[in-house]
């Protein structure tokens, strides 16, 4: 509906464009029903929207893994750089530059903590000495996964398989990252150090990431635009100021309401509930 | 389908496929041969035979499903089945007596069926497992210099561990007993592609002839294992379904000198395998033996096809020549004389020994020919053999009578009053 | 728009619970039990009876035993043929030594002896688990088959090493043996596998069916919420090889009347194994389904390549061979869940149609 | 509408000296402290800290090789996880652990399972007691159902669902269970705001109306200083603090091996 | 009393009496085992990298044989007609990826193994149309003499492939364990998603391990036809490798070679020294037993990867 207003809210020619696709599981289930949105160069761009509606399909429709679950693209198309990727290979789309943190970690449990992050670097070939230092700079990010290493990955704990998994996908040298659900999981120290080298890969590496997060607050915080996301359906898209200040956000995203953060104590025994769309 | 008046059918269960397809292929070439030579030649007293085979790998229960598709196919029905396959036929002997269609199992199948008072229907001449074995052994104490000679000898008998394998073991056995050689049991697993724990036992044993019961793959692995222990060969003897060219060729040199039993000729040097030639092939050798021709197998495959036809014959002298009924057919079964004579005239001289079945003895306990592998082709190195009917015949009249007892049969009295 | 359910409300769990809570479905299970247990019976010839539905609904049953345990209880299992063979000596050695005892009860006694064997060798599924324990189970079948092939006391030392099915009759009816008709062996096989698919469609739903789901689905987090993963594991396998056992002894009394071992070697365990993933792991129907494409496919490709195509018998078998392959292959990518799933989402498309979804 | 007064009662379960190593890794040392009845008690900490390896243990999946812990006045020694649960502790799990083929009437159900009576043969014929124990059961998960607001996914197949619903499927299975401990690993990671309030709403309310004790382990900051009564620290397998949220939030050590800004 | 000397004593008598003799039935064991290790490898192979249990592995074996065979029948030389071999091999991995890994990717390890089920149906099928159904000699002239050292009786045969099999299990565990490729095979085999997602290309990882695993099946097939001859009973010795792959582990591969000669040495044992005992033919499940044995303590085999259990 905005889509106008969104091209121009966002700076630089877009990077990947998302339009109107329709996405159906196992045949039968309808689960967009007509989703576009862009990610401009250099852009955070968030997915927003509850359990359900459909985030982390869009983000699979995009990077191409949703053939894997029986599912697929019906209606739409994809483009990244201006070509289209609907029908890439997954790998492809890795040389391409984009790749997916996938949701729930899907770590390779059998793989030591270094073993995983070296898959990451796979479509770059051998380069022994690149791989080496970029090893080194995901530690530098993770020191916990340095202290793990040797560990095999279904053996650490939830926290450090989500750095893993990140750290995993740093080591493909992307140019957009589709990230999902990042902060699941982690302590919230590491979460704010997570969304600050997401920042710094954004700011210092020109990568571009299109973030689907529930918590909303900080992924409001750290992206420059937003969409909102529910039942299959973009309900409202803004940047990321607009969307912070809209009053339902507020309430229904971000937990607060007139006076302020409310406390989870009081929200105990009554319950308005508000949809865009029925 | 719509049958040719003046047709009757033969239903041929084969295997051309699976485990055992190398000795299922020539067997049921040598079939469709001799019935396309006897069509040729204007069919059975003008009555043609159309030949209707099925497929059955080797399975038993794809063999009852090819018996129930074919039993009642043609205006007469199935004339006579030949399962080839021990396991179809304990199958079919129970079928076929509702069904009132005979069953021939030339030579395997359930040896207790000899006994013709109890098993109306079923036909396993011209001789069994158990004839074979007293056959062997006779041959055995031959070589030592007579029977007498076979006291303290040691004899290992290698058999492939099933029902089929184990059919020589009760037979050899009473003739330890009688004539004081060790006997020396080794069963093989199926299928028998490793059979070291075998050869090893072998190695150390040291028995002076091993008798093997072999089926498929075990028997090409046993004689490469033989010769890698360096077992005589000469003194290595297998039973008729372990004595074919698909069991010696993969051994290559190794299988010079290997023995075999059986009870029909090798190799095409009869005149009904000219006249096949000539009629089928039109003289073309290569292409004859691309159909195996002149194999052992190839070779049991025409035998069995002559026992069909002449029972058909033999029946039609009494009914008539026209297609005829599987109890017509059952008739001539029971009732079939081949004499030396027809054997002749069917340029089958000395192919097979004559065979006289009655009611009493479906199986006639026929003689055994040894045959020796040089390398080449299976050349004879002893006369027929005759088995040893006292041993074997009480045998068979005490496995008979269990089974009729077991399922409440009463045997006929075999004086034409049934 | 025929098949609806809308209109067909639930005003109890009860009825909610209902195996075919949708009317349709009641009819249509309706229609197709008289079909099979009256029409059936008046129009299939000795062919379809003795080459295909027997061993059908037979096979049906196996299969049905084998869902338990690797369907619903996700123990992988190729000891089938084995607890198969239980069922078809026990059922030999019990009614040979009590003739007068009927038949269905020497089935079901048959039963309880091959569930003794099933929890034997169902203990190392304790520890053992996936692949590593379908290959265990091979252990099973090799040693039952050696056993029965070995000890002479199981076939009542007749020389010829085979069992055969004496004539049993029930209510003057016979069943086993070659005089019975081919109709009451095919009722009899139907009616117990109708009990059998019942029985095991209760068990299920109800708690013990969600107790293997569980350790099926999750085994951990099962024995955390607190199901005892061997009581559990051992259930399935004996209930699971009580089922087997009682199909081997149809195998054996009502399909082929005279086996050997061979009969039950580990091919059987895999085509069992075959109809279970075919069908539709965790289905009763799939496993009826799966037994009929198992049983079916072959012969009606045989049938089509000889009798419509006029091939060769031999090409016939080579081609039925590839083309077979390929529609396992093509079916498995089409729905990977098996054909009862295909049939679920067919009733769904029916539901919605004549909208896309 | 009137809040009950809650009254925490006395000690529910004891942790003594827990020490917890896989092979060279040290995931627990010395750890003890308490859960008292009816009290909500959040364990929080770095990643790594230990905290799910403690949820383990104390439902008997995890051994530790030193320690003791007392429950309901008994101490326990290697204790299997089936009888943790027959004790009254059910859980739910980090990576979420439902059964994923059944539907989730059916997972809630199995909570159930440790409190039917009725034997195999009694429900093959699905008949009689069977039957009627079933419907009974079913009723009580039907309340649960509607208690999480879950009845629109009731015979929806739980993998099929997302993140959000499966966390609460898993609540309901462990509330079936009726527990008298109930241990929550991370429930509401992943949720919205809006879906954190409905799950903290859950947990209060079965706190209150049941009485139930809970440790939860939680990473959102907000949660913890709202619902629970009492927090302890981990980090790097010790414990270092325990108190009550406004004491935890103030400790210098929290602040700087967890919190990293100090959080409103 | 008779039971207890039969099982308990007799046996070792026996072995102390004829100590040559034990060792040849250990080195028939071993020889043996080497013969299964061969055939197992190609099943770690397979699973390891994609996690399939792969039915169709004896019928690669038969189809590899037959295809060597069967050029060779047209007056090839041996090594070309290897080659040639090989490069079909090399197609049949293509296909397969192609027709039936691509559809079914990220699908449960049962389906898998299902559709290689379907896999074995075809190729049945294929090599009996392509290349006939007779027995076929297989003769690429690896020496088949025996001879005596010391009263042993070894034979040049089982010492060259021997020779083979260590070499190729050699090679395969550097293979896996040190290159980037051998760990986005260990990765695929974790879950195709992820390594989906991260830019491992299924289609080539697939290729590669079926190719290798084809090749494996070739050597394979090689040593066991030459022993019995080309045919259809080749596809059996999957059978022989099942109890190695449990004793060894399904994915490792020196538990391969290991669990072959355990499987082999123990059965041969149990067979020449026991199995008289029992009534002989016991080396069937003999060697499950033994394999199960083991398992009770180590649940993922000797050498395989451990089984993770977490919550
Ligand atoms: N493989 C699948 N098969 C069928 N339906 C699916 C599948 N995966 C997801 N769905 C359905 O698609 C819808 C959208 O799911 P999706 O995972 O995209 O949501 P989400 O926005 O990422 O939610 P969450 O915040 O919980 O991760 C859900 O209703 C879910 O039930
Ligand atoms: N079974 C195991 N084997 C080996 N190491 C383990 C095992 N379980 C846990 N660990 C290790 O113990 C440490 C504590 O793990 P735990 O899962 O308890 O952390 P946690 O506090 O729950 O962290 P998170 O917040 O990330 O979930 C981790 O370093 C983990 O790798
Ligand atoms: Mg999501
Ligand atoms: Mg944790």
């Amino acid at each position: 509906m905005q889509m106008a207003a969104a091209k121009e809210a966002v700076a630089g020619a877009p990077l990947l464009t998302v339009n109107n696709i329709e996405v159906i599981y196992d045949h039968v289930i309808l689960v967009l029903k007509g989703v576009s949105l862009e990610v401009p160069e250099g852009g955070v761009v968030a997915l927003l929207g509850a359990n359900g509606a459909g985030k982390t399909t869009t983000l699979k429709a995009i990077s191409n893994l949703l053939r894997t679950e029986r599912g697929e693209v019906t209606k739409g198309s994809i483009e990244f750089q201006g070509a289209r990727v609907d029908s890439l290979s997954p790998n492809d789309l890795v040389k391409r530059g984009v790749i997916q943190v996938m949701e729930g970690r899907h770590c390779f449990e059998h793989l030591t903590v270094e073993e995983n992050l070296l898959t990451g670097a796979y479509t770059r070939g051998g380069k022994r000495a690149e791989i080496d230092r970029d090893l080194q700079m995901v530690y530098g990010y993770f020191p916990r996964l340095k202290e793990r290493r040797n560990a095999q990955a279904g053996y650490t704990s939830g926290g450090e398989q989500q750095m893993t998994a990140i750290g995993r996908a740093l080591m493909s040298r992307p140019k957009m990252i589709l990230l999902d659900e990042p902060s699941m999981g982690l302590a919230p120290q590491l979460v704010e150090e997570i969304f600050d080298i997401v920042k710094r890969l954004n700011q210092q590496e020109g990568v571009s990431i299109l973030l689907a997060e529930q918590n909303t607050n900080i992924a409001l915080k750290f992206a420059t635009y937003g969409y909102i996301l529910e039942n299959g359906r973009v309900v409202m898209d803004g940047d990321a100021e607009t969307l912070g200040s809209n009053e339902d956000v507020k309430e229904f995203y971000l937990g607060l309401s007139a006076g302020g953060r409310k406390s989870y104590r009081d929200v105990k025994h009554y319950k308005r509930r508000k949809r865009w769309l029925a | 389908p719509v049958w040719a008046a003046g047709e009757m059918v033969l239903p041929s269960l084969v295997y051309r496929t699976g485990a055992y397809a190398p000795n299922g292929v020539p067997f049921a070439n040598g079939v469709s041969d001799y019935i396309a030579l006897v069509n040729a030649k204007g069919g059975i007293n003008g009555v043609k035979i159309k030949l209707v085979e099925c497929e059955t790998g080797y399975k038993t229960d794809v063999g009852v499903e090819c018996y129930e598709k074919l039993k009642g196919e043609g205006a007469t029905g199935a004339a006579v089945f030949n399962p080839l396959s021990t396991g179809i036929t304990y199958q079919l002997i129970e079928k076929t007596w509702v069904d009132k269609v005979p069953v021939h199992s030339m030579g395997y199948g359930r040896t207790a069926a000899a006994d013709g008072r109890v098993f109306k229907w079923t036909f396993n001449f011209p001789t069994t497992y158990w004839s074979q074995a007293s056959a062997v052994i006779k041959y055995i104490g031959d070589q030592e210099g007579g029977m007498g000679n076979l006291k303290g000898k040691k004899i290992a008998h290698v058999f492939h561990n099933s029902p089929y394998g184990k059919e020589a073991n009760p037979t050899l056995e009473i003739l330890a007993d009688k004539f004081g050689y060790e006997l020396i049991m080794l069963p093989v697993d199926h299928p028998g592609q490793e059979q070291k724990a075998t050869w090893l036992q072998i190695r150390r044993k040291k028995p002076d002839w091993v008798f093997m019961s072999g089926w498929g793959v075990m028997n090409q692995v046993a004689i490469k294992e033989a010769a890698a222990v360096n077992y005589p060969m000469d003194h290595f003897i297998g039973n008729w379904w372990s004595s074919t060219e698909s069991d010696v060729l993969p051994a290559g040199d190794a299988a010079k000198g290997y023995k075999g039993a059986n009870f029909h000729g090798a190799g095409a040097d009869w005149a009904l395998h000219g006249d096949i030639l000539a009629t089928l092939y039109g003289g073309d050798k290569a292409k004859a033996g691309g159909k195996n021709f002149g194999e052992v197998l190839y070779n049991r495959g025409i035998v069995n096809a002559v026992f069909s036809t002449e029972a058909i014959r033999t029946a039609m002298g009494k009914f008539g020549d026209k297609p005829l009924t599987g109890e017509q057919v059952r008739w001539g079964l029971e009732n079939l004389d081949l004499t030396a004579a027809r054997l002749k005239a069917l340029g089958l001289e000395d192919f097979t020994n004559p065979v006289k079945v009655t009611c009493e003895d479906h199986e006639t306990m026929g003689p055994v020919r040894i045959q020796q592998w040089d390398g080449g082709k299976w050349v004879y190195v002893s006369d027929w053999i005759k088995p040893m009917r006292n041993v074997v015949r009480p045998l068979v009249e005490r496995a008979a009578a269990a089974y009729a007892q077991e399922k409440g049969i009463t045997p006929r009295k075999c004086d034409g009053s049934d | 728009m025929l098949y609806r359910e809308a209109g067909q409300f639930k005003s109890s769990y009860g009825a909610d619970q209902a195996v075919f809570p949708i009317a349709q479905d009641r009819w249509f299970i309706a229609a197709a039990a008289v079909f099979a247990f009256v029409v059936v019976p008046l129009i299939a010839d000795d062919y379809w009876l003795q080459a295909i539905l027997i061993p059908l609904l037979v096979y049906a049953l196996a299969a049905l035993g084998l869902n338990v345990l690797t369907g619903y209880a996700g123990q992988l299992s190729l000891g089938t043929g084995g607890f198969m063979a239980v069922g078809a000596y026990m059922s030999y050695k019990i009614t040979t030594a009590f003739p007068e005892l009927n038949i269905i009860v020497v089935f079901l006694f048959s039963g309880l002896f091959s569930a003794a064997v099933g929890i034997v060798f169902g203990l190392p599924s304790l520890r053992i688990k996936g692949f590593y324990l379908a290959v265990a189970t091979l252990a099973a079948q090799f040693f039952l088959i050696w056993l029965f092939n070995k000890v002479g006391w199981f076939y009542n030392y007749n020389p010829s090493g085979t069992i055969d099915a004496p004539p049993r009759a029930m209510l003057g009816v016979l069943i086993t043996g070659a005089e019975a008709q081919p109709e009451v062996k095919y009722l009899t096989a139907l009616s117990l596998l109708s009990v059998f698919a019942l029985l095991t469609k209760n068990l299920v739903r109800s708690s013990v069916g969600r107790a293997w789901m569980a350790i099926r689905d999750m085994d951990i987090a099962a024995e955390i919420i607190g199901i005892r993963p061997l009581r559990t594991k051992l259930l399935a396998f004996a209930i699971s090889s009580f089922i087997c056992g009682v199909a081997g002894a149809e195998l054996f009394a009502l399909h082929f009347g005279s086996v050997e071992t061979l009969a039950f070697d580990i091919n059987l365990s895999f085509l069992i194994l075959f109809m279970v993933i075919i069908g539709g792991l965790g289905s009763i129907l799939g496993s009826i389904l799966g037994a009929a494409f198992m049983v079916l496919m072959p012969i009606a490709l045989t049938n089509l390549f000889v009798g419509g195509l006029g091939m060769q018998a031999v090409t016939a078998k080579h081609t039925e061979f590839m083309v077979f392959g390929g529609l396992i292959i093509f079916f498995l990518i089409v729905e990977p869940h098996g054909l009862a799933r295909l049939w679920q989402i067919a009733k769904e498309k029916l539901r919605l149609w004549p909208f896309p979804y | 509408m009137s809040q009950p007064q809650k009254k925490i009662g006395d000690t529910l379960l004891k942790v003594e000296d827990i020490s917890l190593s896989f092979g060279g890794v040290k995931a627990i040392s010395g750890v003890s402290f308490e859960i008292k009845e009816q009290e909500i008690l959040a364990i929080i900490g770095p990643n790594g800290a230990g905290k799910s390896s403690m949820l383990n243990v104390i439902n008997g999946f995890y051994h530790p090789q030193e320690g003791t812990i007392t429950y309901k006045g008994e101490a326990r020694h290697q204790m299997r996880p089936h009888n943790a649960a027959k004790q009254g502790i059910a859980r739910t799990f980090q990576n979420i652990a439902l059964f994923k083929g059944m539907s989730t009437l059916d997972n809630i159900m199995t909570g159930r399972l440790l409190k039917m009576r009725r034997n195999f043969l009694w429900q093959a014929l699905y008949w009689g007691p069977a039957l009627k124990e079933e419907l009974a059961h079913r009723e009580r998960v039907e309340q649960i159902i509607d208690f999480l607001e879950i009845q629109a996914i009731r015979k929806t197949q739980v993998g099929r669902l997302p993140y959000g619903l499966q966390k609460r499927v898993e609540l309901g299975r462990a509330l079936a269970a009726e527990p008298d401990l109930l241990l929550l690993d991370e429930p509401m990671a992943g949720m919205n705001v809006e879906e954190k309030e409905d799950m903290c709403r859950f947990v209060l309310d079965v706190n209150d109306e049941f009485g139930t004790t809970i440790a939860l382990i939680e990473h959102d900051m907000g949660v913890v200083m709202d619902i629970s009564d009492r927090v302890v620290v981990l980090d790097y397998g010790r414990k270092i603090a325990d108190g009550s949220p406004d004491e935890v939030r103030g400790n210098k050590n929290v602040i700087d091996a967890y919190l990293g800004v100090s959080h409103d | 009393m008779g039971v207890l000397n039969e099982f308990f004593v007799l046996p070792f008598l026996d072995i102390a009496e004829a100590p040559l003799f034990f060792i040849e039935v250990i080195i028939g064991g071993l020889s043996a085992g080497v013969m299964y290790s061969l055939v197992a490898l190609g099943f770690v192979l397979i699973f390891k990298a994609s996690g399939v249990f792969n039915f169709a592995q004896g019928v690669l074996a038969l189809f590899a044989a037959l295809t060597l065979v069967g050029i060779m029948e047209w007056g090839v030389p041996a090594p070309v007609a290897l080659l040639l071999t090989a490069a079909v091999m090399v197609g049949l991995a293509f296909a397969v990826e192609r027709l039936v890994l691509r559809p079914l990717v990220n699908q449960e390890h049962i389906i898998l193994f299902m559709s290689t089920i379907g896999l074995a149906y075809f190729l049945e099928g294929l090599g009996d149309t392509l290349w006939g159904s007779n027995v076929k000699k297989l003769d690429i002239g690896i020496p088949e003499q025996s001879f005596e050292i010391g009263g042993v009786l070894l034979n040049q045969f089982e010492l060259v492939a021997a020779a083979t099999a260590g070499t190729l299990v050699a090679v395969l565990a550097v293979f896996f364990h040190y290159t980037r490729v051998g760990r986005a095979l260990r990765a695929v085999a974790d879950d195709h998603q992820a390594a989906l997602s991260v830019g491992i290309p299924l289609k080539t990882i697939w290729v590669i391990v079926w190719s290798v695993a084809g090749i494996v099946a070739l050597v394979a097939g090689i040593m066991w036809g030459s022993k019995s001859g080309v045919q259809f009973s080749l596809s059996l010795i999957a059978l022989k490798a099942l109890p190695v792959l449990i004793l060894g582990g399904f994915t490792s591969v020196p538990g391969a070679i290991v669990g072959g000669l355990i499987i082999g040495v123990g059965e041969k044992i149990g067979e020449v020294y026991w199995g008289p005992a029992l009534g002989g033919a016991i080396e069937n499940w003999f060697a499950y037993v033994l394999a199960l044995m083991f398992l009770v303590f180590r649940p993922q085999g000797l050498f395989g990867e451990k089984i993770i259990e977490r919550v």
